[in-house]
């Protein structure tokens, strides 16, 4: 794709689909919305590269997948490395004249385990290295395949199977998130010359850094948030609502770096309460007053980092 | 117990699907089926743009409508709608 | 050469059919009560998950199992009950569209959480050819009967569960097929069963439809 | 025409890569496998080659972008040494259960600890359950034509497995030799391009490697086992074509040294045959009737061909330059899987073990003659004296008790 077409509104977003129904993920998963809007915004000349994660195993069980695209499945480690060798050998066949394909479109769908946790290796290399690939990191939070275990990205605060709160650790998970975003996109990888988080509670802006993403020549990093309802332990219907709600309390962020320049997509009048947030998951009902606070503090410490000058609920 | 192997292709390559994916087919994961109400709906298309497993169809002349044979019934369309034109019925509330 | 000999002739398999992660502790549960409860009677037990349907995903058919034997179980490490006698289904509407009486053998049990007349769930029941099999339908509406669903991730994935068992709607439904199929007595689930006014409940309420 | 070159193993590699016109190979650096890449990389830079390289980040990154490359449907080469080896071990089964018949070009090197550049095979073999093609080059020569040999075999639409070109770390990756490389001509009509049935096309959209149900894992791994056996099939065929398109003489499977009229006979694969025949020389002229049966391949390993010829000696001495530490009898992978080829042979010679060329030491003269010595014992007494004996350290040759007690002194444990 040269230039992008940007989506306006929903009701011009593609109705064609490639990302198909039939796929073992829960209902109201929010990575496999993630995945059909990409796929939608992608279109018919694109190759997903699927490391493991929920989005290979829930997607592929029991010999079949609902792309109507090349998909193929790499390890959980190297997912970047997989698409480096698949993008260079189109490049290398094409200028050969040995294929006569347009350049595909190429895509790793990794999850957080995937992207920047025991991917991550592969992923900065990658990006490092200047594919023609866009890398997307479909994060629920958790490594959520194996039946939620703790993952660089789990919130502080969040039960998992590997962190469950005791006596001992009332706020179960001790940790703060990781920030890929200032891993691959602030400087430190200066082939990436877009990056953007998204979320699938705003499919348009989605779509659009998906077509963004894939407009640029080398690598994009794109990094979505995905509601687990699994994961998270909240009403499968809900997916999209906290999505939204994670954005209203400032527990994610919708902007884009490009060319080094920061912009915000969407920025609220003012944020909500995170506990507002916190109380509609199953993960977080352990937490004490004191743990909320500190949440709260992290959020506003991050918010003013981030430089999003809205005003901010108070911190204890 | 006797065994019953299945022919798997080459390396496990398989075909990509074209319209569904026959492999998988999840109409039975649902014990509440959406249902529109048409004379509610107003065709923003929300409950479309996010389903998860892109079973609910639009089309201009029949608006909204439901691929129930793969619909998982997790009720995220209901959710999204903004005027509360999808009910969610008991399953067995149907014949078919 | 293939011996002619009956493995495991006198045990007794009771699949319960669940949904993913909503209903899959509740599932777990009847079958770690029915394999506890036939232990308390000095049976030989076991209780496992189809390991195939984790990890599972919220919705997805996912079965639990329990096997009790009044001889050492020889099949112990099988992964399939692939012969049930007792057939639990803990939400009503996976009678449609999934073959829960698959292997199913004379003289079968079927146990339905439901509130509707069980007449008319069977026309839903399959596989059809499987249905003379059934010696009896019992239905139990243990939604009704005021209990809980617990969620949890604590005994997946081979952990040892050290949430309560029989807390919820798991304990009414084990009641139930205690009842319905004769596989344990009422007082040997009220041992193991955490909520033991859920299993009274459960065992009182049950109707059976013998067909 | 063919051009005489004098050279290494790893740049007559890159003229066999050069010739088979690869379209992608990764890099990472180790020694002593590296120069093959910085080989293709001037070729690269200077127009020869038309073929993209991937710095990789490490070894398990450069198995994943040929196996990327290859699924793509490019010819992509990679390779490696030692610890670089091991840890890329996870992308070998996925590889060759894809059937991505990419190249690597292993050359040789200890295991850690100690750190130690000198050759050993143990990194090597330590994935030879894994579904891949190999076995080791004795010189350049044989490194450029098994490399040829390798992408025929693996490329071969009944097969699709991916191959190693393995080879002695210093001794054929370090030491320059006269070698031929061939006419492109030649090549061509040898080896077709690579054109495999499956790739990642957006007009015939396949997916590769989902998730299969339990039913389907025992056939799929049934047909590795069955392809393999395909490989045993395909290498004489392939074999003899070679040697009739490049006018060369290589056996199948065994290359037999002074065999004719042996009694006793070494057994080993790669660099150490080269001393190892010279040693035959002088053993022969001093009354040993002795030979020397050296395999071309360690997967799929020939044990056909060995229940054919081993049965015509009385003394097989099996040569170990690995480790298999507690493997049954004592020795490496070699000797068990030599013992199990010819387990229900009726007319089956003694055959025993000697473990040697650890660390990289040169296999001299001397210890041949050595080996050749207990031999000779063994076949005296009619019987086995010791299952593995470790050449220098536990060998039962009374010409050597006082290099043992030396090595006694030296070696920590035997304190």
């Amino acid at each position: 794709m040269a230039v992008a077409e940007m989506i306006k509104s929903i009701a011009q977003a593609p109705e064609k689909e490639y990302y198909l129904p039939g796929h073992r993920t829960c209902a109201g998963c929010g990575p496999a919305l993630a995945y059909r809007l990409i796929a939608k915004a992608s279109g018919k000349n694109t190759i997903f590269i699927g490391p493991t994660g929920c989005m290979y195993v829930a997607n592929t069980s029991y010999a079949c997948g609902p792309w109507a695209v090349p998909w193929t499945h790499a390890q959980i480690t190297n997912g970047g490395a997989v698409a480096s060798g698949i993008e260079v050998a189109f490049k290398q066949l094409i200028k050969k004249g040995k294929i006569k394909d347009e350049f595909p479109n190429i895509i790793v769908m990794a999850g957080d385990g995937g992207a920047i946790d025991i991917g991550l290796q592969a992923a900065s290399s990658m990006m490092y290295r200047g594919h023609d690939v866009l890398f997307l990191m479909y994060d629920n939070e958790s490594y959520a395949n194996t039946g939620i275990q703790v993952s660089p990205m789990t919130p502080y605060g969040a039960t998992t199977m590997f962190t469950p709160s005791g006596p001992e650790i009332p706020e179960a998970k001790k940790f703060f998130p990781k920030d890929p975003m200032a891993i691959f996109c602030s400087g430190g990888h200066p082939e990436v010359k877009y990056g953007a988080t998204a979320s699938i509670s705003y499919p348009v802006d989605l779509m659009n850094k998906v077509r963004k993403g894939l407009a640029v020549e080398g690598p994009a990093f794109l990094h979505v948030q995905c509601p687990c309802p699994k994961g998270w332990t909240y009403p499968a219907d809900r997916t999209v609502e906290l999505g939204k709600l994670a954005v209203e309390t400032g527990m994610w962020f919708l902007y884009e770096i490009e060319d080094g320049v920061k912009k915000w997509n969407y920025m609220p009048k003012k944020l909500k309460p995170v506990e507002e947030y916190l109380q509609t998951q199953g993960r977080f009902s352990h937490l004490q007053p004191e743990h909320v606070a500190k949440m709260q503090a992290w959020v506003n410490q991050r918010t003013q980092l981030l430089g999003m000058e809205v005003p901010l609920p108070p911190a204890q | 117990m006797p065994k019953a192997y299945k022919q798997v292709p080459f390396a496990a390559i398989v075909k990509s699907p074209t319209v569904n994916n026959q492999g998988m087919v999840t109409g039975n994961w649902r014990y509440l089926r959406p249902v529109v109400d048409k004379g509610l709906c107003t065709e923003c298309k929300m409950c479309w743009i996010s389903c998860p497993d892109a079973t609910v169809n639009y089309s201009k002349d029949d608006g909204i409508s439901f691929n129930l044979e793969f619909c998982k019934g997790c009720g995220v369309c209901s959710n999204v709608c903004p005027v509360g034109a999808i009910n969610r019925v008991p399953e067995l509330d149907f014949e078919d | 050469m293939t011996l002619a000999v009956a493995i495991d002739a006198n045990m007794r398999e009771i699949t319960v059919w669940t949904r993913g992660v909503t209903l899959a502790k509740e599932a777990r549960d009847v079958a770690t009560l029915m394999a506890k409860a036939g232990g308390v009677e000095g049976l030989y037990v076991q209780s496992f998950d189809n390991y195939v349907d984790l990890p599972d995903r919220i919705n997805v058919a996912c079965k639990s199992y329990a096997r009790l034997s009044p001889e050492p179980i020889e099949t112990y490490y099988e992964y399939e009950n692939y012969h049930p006698d007792v057939v639990v289904v803990t939400e009503e509407t996976m009678v449609k569209g999934h073959n829960i009486l698959e292997g199913c053998k004379p003289g079968t049990v079927v146990v339905i959480n439901t509130a509707r007349d069980p007449q008319k769930l069977l026309k839903y029941i399959s596989p059809k050819e499987k249905l003379a099999n059934v010696k009896a339908i019992a239905t139990i509406d243990a939604n009704a009967l005021g209990m809980n669903v617990m969620l949890t991730f604590d005994g997946t994935e081979g952990a040892g569960d050290d949430t309560t068992i029989g807390a919820g709607v798991g304990a009414a439904i084990a009641g139930a097929v205690a009842k319905a199929t004769g596989y344990a007595k009422l007082e040997s689930l009220l041992k193991v069963a955490e909520n033991k006014d859920a299993v009274k409940l459960g065992w009182d309420k049950v109707t059976v439809l013998a067909l | 025409m063919p051009i005489k070159k004098r050279g290494t193993g790893l740049t007559a590699v890159a003229d066999a890569w050069q010739l088979a016109d690869i379209d992608v190979t990764a890099s990472y650096p180790i020694r002593p496998y590296t120069a093959v890449m910085a080989e293709v990389a001037k070729r690269i830079a200077n127009g020869q080659m038309k073929c993209e390289m991937v710095h990789g980040e490490g070894e398990h990154a450069q198995f994943s972008i040929a196996h990327g490359a290859s699924m793509a449907g490019a010819r992509a080469t990679t390779g490696s040494s030692g610890v670089g080896v091991t840890y890329a071990f996870e992308t070998y089964s996925p590889i060759a259960g894809g059937r991505c018949p990419i190249q690597a070009l292993i050359g040789d090197r200890t295991l850690d600890p100690p750190g130690d550049f000198g050759s050993e095979h143990t990194d090597c073999l330590t994935l030879r359950d894994n579904g891949w093609i190999y076995g080791w080059a004795e010189n350049a020569q044989e490194a450029l034509d098994n490399s040829l040999l390798c992408f025929r075999i693996g490329e071969d639409p009944e097969i699709m497995l991916p191959q190693i070109v393995a080879m002695d770390g210093y001794f054929v990756t370090h030491i320059s030799q006269d070698y031929v490389m061939p006419d492109q001509a030649q090549v061509d009509k040898f080896l077709p391009p690579f054109k495999p049935e499956f790739r990642l096309d957006v007009n015939k959209p396949v997916i590769m490697g989902p998730q299969i149900e339990p039913e389907m894992g025992p056939p799929l791994e049934w047909d590795r086992n069955v392809v393999m056996e395909r490989v045993k099939e395909l290498i004489p065929k392939a074999t003899a074509e070679f040697n009739k398109i490049f006018g060369a003489k290589y056996a199948p499977f065994v290359d037999e040294y002074m065999t004719d009229d042996a009694d006793m006979v070494f057994l080993l694969q790669g660099a150490h045959a080269v001393t190892c025949r010279s040693a035959i020389k002088y053993l022969r002229e001093a009354g040993y009737k002795v030979g020397m049966c050296r395999l071309r391949w360690i997967r799929p390993f020939p044990d056909a061909a060995l229940q054919q010829i081993l049965p015509k000696f009385k003394v097989v001495g099996v040569i170990d330059t690995n480790t298999s530490y507690g493997a049954a009898g004592g020795g490496g992978v070699l000797l068990v899987e030599t013992r199990a080829s010819v387990s229900e042979v009726a007319n089956k010679p003694i055959i025993q073990g000697f473990t040697s060329g650890l660390g990289g030491e040169t296999i001299t003269h001397e210890e041949f003659f050595k080996m050749a010595d207990m031999m000779k014992q063994t076949l005296d007494a009619g019987k086995i004296i010791q299952s593995s004996t470790w050449v220098n350290f536990n060998d039962y040759d009374k010409a050597a008790i006082e290099v043992k007690a030396a090595w006694e002194q030296a070696a920590p444990s035997t304190k």
